[in-house]
């Protein structure tokens, strides 16, 4: 056994963004287990001031190009929120749509080729491709269909145009709606494959564990209870699994992601009811797992993931499990929509004075967005937390119980668990907005 | 031919553009057939430090970025600037419009001092390196990209167009946003995107930058003619095409 | 020819029909607000009464984009013909006209056989303007109604719907129209009465000389002001070449498939708007200014391109180019009248 | 399919296939190639017109002719400038190129017979120039006094040098040469062609004068033949415009209403002295 361990993963890979991860352990003693990010500062609220309501969406998209549809979904509610604009229930369905599109294509992509590489024991999708073609086209043509919802929706895949303060630039045609229809029933069979051949492999899973806050949005909205989307990505307020049914108003998110500096580490972290919290897919299956559809059901119980869970690595499957439900509720939705016929809905804005909030569930977490404006309408203030921010704390958190209980298996194996714990984690650290001193260790 | 050795960098940005390279789907086991990608943070574990290709995503913001782009540019053959970021400096720039501790104490609050923050003007990679060639856009297109790596790989000069977005709007048979009494850059900005915003019913806001040669004059007469403001356009070209 | 009479009903089973047996049917159907060619999906989506097409049927007879040959790189190249049997439904007279000047320049000299087929394998049913665009000045080019190049003409005319088949080609299509009876004296004079009207009320800018003059005016006139005044707003944007009926230049690029070993060589619609139209090697421009540019449109317009035709004039008055300008400069009409008002008529 | 078209007419985009069968540089940026059609013919053509190259997948382009029909298959002068041009340059001998043509007008070969001819050639302006001289040579008894005037920018880029100077050899024919940039090799003449004009100032009013060369010269050289008393449709120029089909559909090449794939690239200057955008 070793007893001196190294570990400088610098900018690690098949993650969005920069991380770096740094392990010293000497004569078994462990002197360093740091999770850091040293991605470039962008000043997102810095330049939206000034800007009009209806250009913020389109800057604060460019947060993240992974959860472009999420910041930009997130930043028109919170505009919406200030300017005090109501939207229809058809541009609410329409959003809905985008929104799972979003969840669908960045689900597929970071099971099917950021983590089944992992699982595969290899280091990317490349060599995925002669070894499981079918596997990898199946996931192709998964991804493909997601993102061609998304480019319908939202008129392209990333960074999407069609929606504005009030409503939505461009609503899919009856004809549309039909179509996407079709290719998203024709996709259920393909993702039941994808599941069988990541539970296959499931067995790479680490078996690891440690009590853990799960913090996620809860339905709150009156039109979507006792539908699909009352497992909700959208819509609602903020609950947790420590707090004991109380649900806390967007409009105070700031008091749950209580920002802070760590003494200990670098990033800035977030923390609530404990030292740290996590966000994301394991978490809005935690809160709410019994508001799953039935296929979503059907997966997590392939994996037996059950609620509760606080195996940081589940993630995935959790994500997997909402892939199913995604589609399942889109479906619905978009019955919903052709029932009653869509069409083209004009918005009229009238700028005033007021500051608004917004959460979305990102793909990888809880994301708010809050903005103010003069009367005007241009921006004089904006605040976004980011679900990959809340998570640092808690990947940290992990770090301090994962390195004493593996460092015996080696320096490879350790590394190799520390980098699979942190892409669980699915963080998207380009969109970080705020965080702390990075140092490096050679 | 032994395949070309292709590198993916990227800078401060939103990965986007990345994306979309995954997002060419099954397109992408073509590509992987004629060129070998030994690096690409995003997608795989592997590191290189020899490529005769190295495509760059993102603008340049810090003093480390500069010496790092600088290693690549001097292993690379060829440096391609993928993306808005990386051709024009894209919505990253928009900081340079104010004042930079002003902009880290918005941010940061009393935490704006400490030393990884440093910022620096925001650059495109051609303001810090040579670059061969330019794939604007935010994100890219990915055809356009496929496109440009076909003709690179066949010893083609690639070509982005340089006439404005109107052509390929147009060409979609939108009704021109002007006609409804909204802003549009379609008329100064490069194509090459297939116009995909006036054809979503939003405005063309410039991300691909401006033409080579933008009549700027005419598109503040024609802002009157339609009863908007000068200040209106101004307020949109800031967007992308920052300073 | 013959000409026949059917009910609007009867005329509705007709386009139904049509979409059931035969392979494809283009027609015009509304696109929000506005109206455009797209492939007909059912009857009732068939506008007949639009206004103008945001798009000629152009985009049918020479695509923006169509593969001429196949290749494999560095080899041999095949021809590629790539039309296929259609029926574009609903074209307007000023557009038919356009499409018959297009016939005229790829069949004449060189005879290009790529739009030739495609041309040959479209069945064109015309039909009279019932509601004029807002700025349509199809009566002064003399494009208002249309003699010839339809396979049938369709008129409102209230009603009833009066069908002229002209080519064996309509004549076939008359198969789907059993319950159409031979146009009555009456019929034809309601039809004489819409031509009539047509030949007057789509107008809306007014030239003001007869459009056979347009080349001696415009040899006349080459150094006038007025390019230089109206081309200095002039975006280069090449809106005015993209939607006009009559514009046919194109760009010629290859393109290789994935595996780099094959590949196409396809063309493109250009616009002589562009900057670089007509750049060549070491960057020479032979059209540098906004101004040349501009003037060369409406000189092909005007003067070239009926070089070519038999003295026809190359803007067929559809207006399509006035509505497409964000610029607002592109209007023909209000250019050449502004040449004469400086020139006299000898 | 449409057979009315394909069975009686042939496609005018569909080159023909040509093997290279010479190669050699000329100088750093033209290459001389020999090429001969696959199909065992030899293409009809006069001098001055120019066939469409192609390299499938990298494009297409139109190129002078500068053989003459007098000899065997076609010899073309290649500049490196572009994509296509470049990718030429790295073909070797037996490689294949796309012919369509040839196209465009031609200089007028039985017009000028018994006439006295002047050549004014700049630069790459001598590849389409050649193709005229060797044909007038291979039939010397038909024209005339000849006199080529020959300017290059520098010395190294000057082109067919051992034909030149077998030309200046021949009793029968005057060649006078003058590079822009003086050089260490070269004590001839100095300054750009249009300097060498006055030199033949007597012979020129009753010869026929065919002026080719970079879009810049024209305008310079043609002061010089009307100072001269050359009437105008005496001149013959060679221009080259953008084209993309080389048949009078594409519309790139139109100078005014001329098509110059059509009624040129050879244009006698008395029909374009009133075209504006020509010279
Ligand atoms: C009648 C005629 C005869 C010619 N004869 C010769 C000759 O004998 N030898 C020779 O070397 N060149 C000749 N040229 C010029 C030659 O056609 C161009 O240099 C060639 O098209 C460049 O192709 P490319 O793909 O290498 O360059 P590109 O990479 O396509 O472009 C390089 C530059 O050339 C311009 N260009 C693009 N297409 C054309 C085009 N079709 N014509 C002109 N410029 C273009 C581009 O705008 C760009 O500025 C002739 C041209 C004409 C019109
Ligand atoms: S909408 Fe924009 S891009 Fe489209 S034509 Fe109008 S100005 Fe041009
Ligand atoms: S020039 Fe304008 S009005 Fe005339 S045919 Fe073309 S688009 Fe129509
Ligand atoms: S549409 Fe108007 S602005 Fe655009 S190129 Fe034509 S004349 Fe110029």
């Amino acid at each position: 056994m070793s007893k001196n361990i190294n570990i400088n993963v610098h900018h690690l890979t098949r993650v969005e963004g920069h991380g770096n991860i740094v392990v010293n352990i000497t004569d078994g003693t462990i002197e360093k287990c740091q999770w850091q990010v040293p991605e470039a500062p962008r000043f997102f609220e810095a330049m939206v001031r000034g800007r009009r309501y209806d250009d913020i969406q389109t800057i604060v998209s460019r947060i993240c190009g992974i959860c472009s549809i999420s910041h930009s979904l997130v930043a028109t509610r919170a505009v919406e929120d200030a300017l005090k604009l109501e939207v229809t229930e058809q541009t609410d369905l329409v959003r809905h749509l985008l929104h799972y599109s979003e969840q669908l294509q960045s689900h597929v992509l970071h099971v099917g080729y950021l983590v089944a590489p992992d699982l595969f024991g290899e280091k990317s999708v490349v060599p995925l491709v002669p070894k499981a073609p079918d596997a990898v086209k199946t996931i192709i043509k998964a991804h493909r269909v997601a993102n061609q919802m998304s480019a319908l929706l939202g008129g392209r895949i990333t960074h999407p145009v069609t929606l504005t303060p009030g409503g939505m630039t461009r609503v899919p045609s009856t004809e549309e709606l039909k179509a996407l229809k079709k290719e998203l029933e024709a996709i259920v069979p393909d993702l039941v494959t994808i599941c069988q051949v990541v539970l296959s492999v499931a067995g790479g899973l680490p078996n690891f564990t440690r009590d853990t806050e799960y913090v996620s949005l809860w339905q709150t909205h009156p039109r979507h209870k006792g539908t699909l989307s009352d497992y909700t990505f959208y819509h609602g307020d903020i609950i947790s699994t420590d707090s004991k049914g109380t649900v806390v108003p967007i409009s105070k998110w700031e008091s749950v992601a209580n920002e802070y500096v760590s003494p200990q580490s670098t990033a800035k972290w977030t923390k609530w009811h404990r030292d740290s919290y996590a966000a994301g897919a394991l978490a809005r299956f935690n809160n709410q797992a019994e508001k799953l559809s039935p296929l979503g059901k059907k997966v997590a119980e392939m994996f037996g993931l059950k609620k509760g869970c606080c195996n940081p690595y589940f993630n995935s499957v959790a994500q997997l499990a909402e892939c199913a439900h995604v589609v399942e509720a889109s479906l619905e939705i978009i019955d919903k929509l052709l029932t009653k016929g869509t069409k083209f809905e004009k918005v009229k804005v009238t700028p005033r004075a007021g500051r608004g909030h917004a959460g979305i569930e990102a793909p990888r977490g809880i994301l708010f967005h809050s903005y103010e404006f003069d009367k005007n309408g241009n921006c004089v203030w904006g605040n976004c937390c980011i679900p990959t921010n809340q998570n640092h704390a808690n990947i940290q958190l992990d770090f301090d119980k994962l390195v004493p209980k593996y460092m015996d298996e080696g320096e490879d194996a350790l590394r190799q668990k520390m980098e699979m714990l942190v892409r669980s984690y699915d963080p998207c650290i380009s969109c970080s907005t705020h965080y702390l001193d990075i140092e490096f260790v050679r | 031919m032994s395949k070309p050795r292709v590198a993916i960098f990227d800078f401060a940005c939103c990965e986007g553009c990345q994306l979309q390279i995954v997002n060419l789907e099954e397109e992408i086991i073509d590509l992987i057939g004629v060129v070998d990608v030994v690096e690409w943070r995003e997608a795989m574990s592997e590191q290189s430090h020899e490529y005769d290709i190295a495509i760059i995503e993102g603008s340049i913001t810090r003093p480390e970025d500069e010496h790092r782009l600088q290693i690549i540019r001097s292993r690379a053959k060829v440096l391609i600037a993928l993306g808005a970021c990386a051709a024009i400096g894209g919505v990253n720039k928009m900081k340079n419009n104010f004042d930079f501790n002003e902009v880290k104490r918005c941010v940061y609050g009393k935490d704006a001092e400490m030393p990884h923050l440093a910022t620096t003007t925001t650059r495109a990679v051609h303001e810090v390196v040579p670059v061969d060639f330019t794939i604007p856009g935010c994100p890219i297109n990915g055809e356009e990209f496929a496109r440009v790596v076909r003709e690179l790989l066949l010893g083609k000069t690639p070509t982005i167009p340089d006439y404005p977005v109107c052509v390929e709007c147009k060409a979609k048979e939108n009704v021109c946003r002007y006609e409804y009494g909204e802003i549009c850059l379609g008329p100064i900005i490069r194509a090459g995107c297939g116009a995909p915003c006036p054809t979503a019913g939003w405005r063309c806001f410039g991300c691909r930058g401006f033409v080579d040669n933008p009549n700027v004059d005419a598109a503040k007469e024609v802002m009157e003619k339609y009863k908007l403001t000068v200040d209106d356009l101004k307020q949109k070209m800031v967007l992308f095409n920052s300073k | 020819m013959s000409v026949n009479t059917v009910s609007k009903d009867q005329f509705k089973q007709f386009v139904a029909a049509l979409i059931a047996s035969e392979p494809s049917v283009v027609g015009v159907q509304a696109k929000g607000d506005r109206f455009v060619f797209d492939d007909l999906k059912s009857a009732d989506a068939l506008r007949l009464d639009y206004d103008v097409s945001i798009l000629s049927p152009r985009k049918y007879v020479m695509p923006q984009k169509e593969t001429l040959l196949k290749f494999e790189v560095g080899g041999d190249c095949q021809s590629v013909q790539d039309g296929k049997p259609l029926i574009l439904l609903g074209v307007h007279p000023y557009d038919m006209a356009a499409i018959n000047q297009m016939d005229e320049l790829f069949s004449q000299d060189e005879y290009d056989t790529h739009y030739m087929c495609r041309r040959r394998q479209i069945t064109i049913i015309a039909c009279d303007v019932v509601s004029p665009s807002k700025n349509v000045f199809a009566s002064s080019m003399g494009t208002a109604t249309v003699q010839h190049g339809y396979d049938m003409l369709l008129t409102d005319v209230g009603e009833s719907i009066i069908v002229e088949v002209r080519t064996d080609k309509g004549r076939v299509l008359m198969n789907h129209m059993p319950a159409a009876r031979p146009a009555s004296e009456d019929d034809l004079a309601k039809r004489s009465a819409v031509w009539e009207k047509n030949q007057h009320v789509l107008n809306k800018h007014v030239l003001e000389c007869k459009p056979s003059y347009l080349p001696k005016l415009l040899e006349k006139n080459y150094d006038h002001p007025v390019w230089e005044e109206k081309a200095r707003l002039c975006y280069s944007c090449g809106s005015c070449n993209q939607v006009c009926p009559t514009c046919y230049c194109f760009d010629v690029q290859d393109v290789v498939n994935w595996d780099m070993k094959t590949g196409s060589r396809v063309r493109v619609w250009d616009g002589c708007l562009l900057e670089n139209f007509a750049t060549v090697a070491g960057d020479h421009n032979f059209r540098k200014n906004r101004s040349s540019r501009f003037r060369h449109r409406l000189y092909r317009k005007g003067k070239y391109v009926p070089g070519k035709i038999g003295g026809q004039i190359a803007c067929v008055g559809c207006g399509r180019c006035i509505t497409a300008c964000t610029a607002d400069i592109a209007n023909p009409v209000n250019v050449y009248n502004q040449l004469m008002e400086r020139t006299d008529i000898g | 399919m449409c057979e009315c078209c394909t069975q009686e007419k042939k496609d005018i985009y569909l080159p023909e296939l040509a093997t290279i069968t010479k190669r050699r540089m000329l100088n750093g940026t033209e290459l001389y190639m020999h090429l001969q059609l696959d199909s065992g013919l030899e293409m009809e053509y006069t001098p001055g017109q120019f066939v469409e190259v192609s390299l499938a997948g990298i494009g297409e382009a139109p190129i002078s002719i500068s053989s003459t029909p007098t000899q065997k298959g076609l010899e073309l002068v290649i500049r490196n400038v572009g994509t296509l041009t470049r990718a030429i340059h790295k073909l070797d001998v037996g490689a294949k190129l796309g012919i369509r043509g040839p196209y465009g007008s031609t200089y007028p070969v039985e017009q000028a017979k018994g006439k006295d001819l002047v050549f004014v050639c700049g630069g790459i302006g001598l590849v389409p120039q050649r193709s005229f001289i060797r044909y007038v040579l291979d039939n010397r008894a038909d024209y005339g006094k000849v006199t080529v005037l020959l300017g290059t920018k520098c010395y190294d880029m000057r082109l067919f040098r051992e034909e030149i100077a077998m030309w200046m050899e021949r009793k029968d024919m005057c060649v006078m040469e003058t590079i822009d940039e003086a050089h260490d090799c070269w004590d001839g003449n100095v300054g750009v062609v249009t300097t060498l004009i006055p030199k033949i100032e007597n012979e020129l009013p009753n010869s026929l004068v065919m002026v080719c060369g970079p879009p810049v010269m024209y305008k310079f050289v043609l002061m010089s033949l009307a100072e001269a008393d050359v009437p105008q449709g005496n001149i013959f120029v060679n221009l080259e415009r953008r084209m993309k089909c080389g048949v009078g559909k594409c519309g790139h090449c139109q100078i005014n209403q001329h098509y110059v794939c059509q009624d040129g690239p050879v244009f006698r200057y008395s029909d374009l002295a009133d075209v504006p955008e020509a010279i």
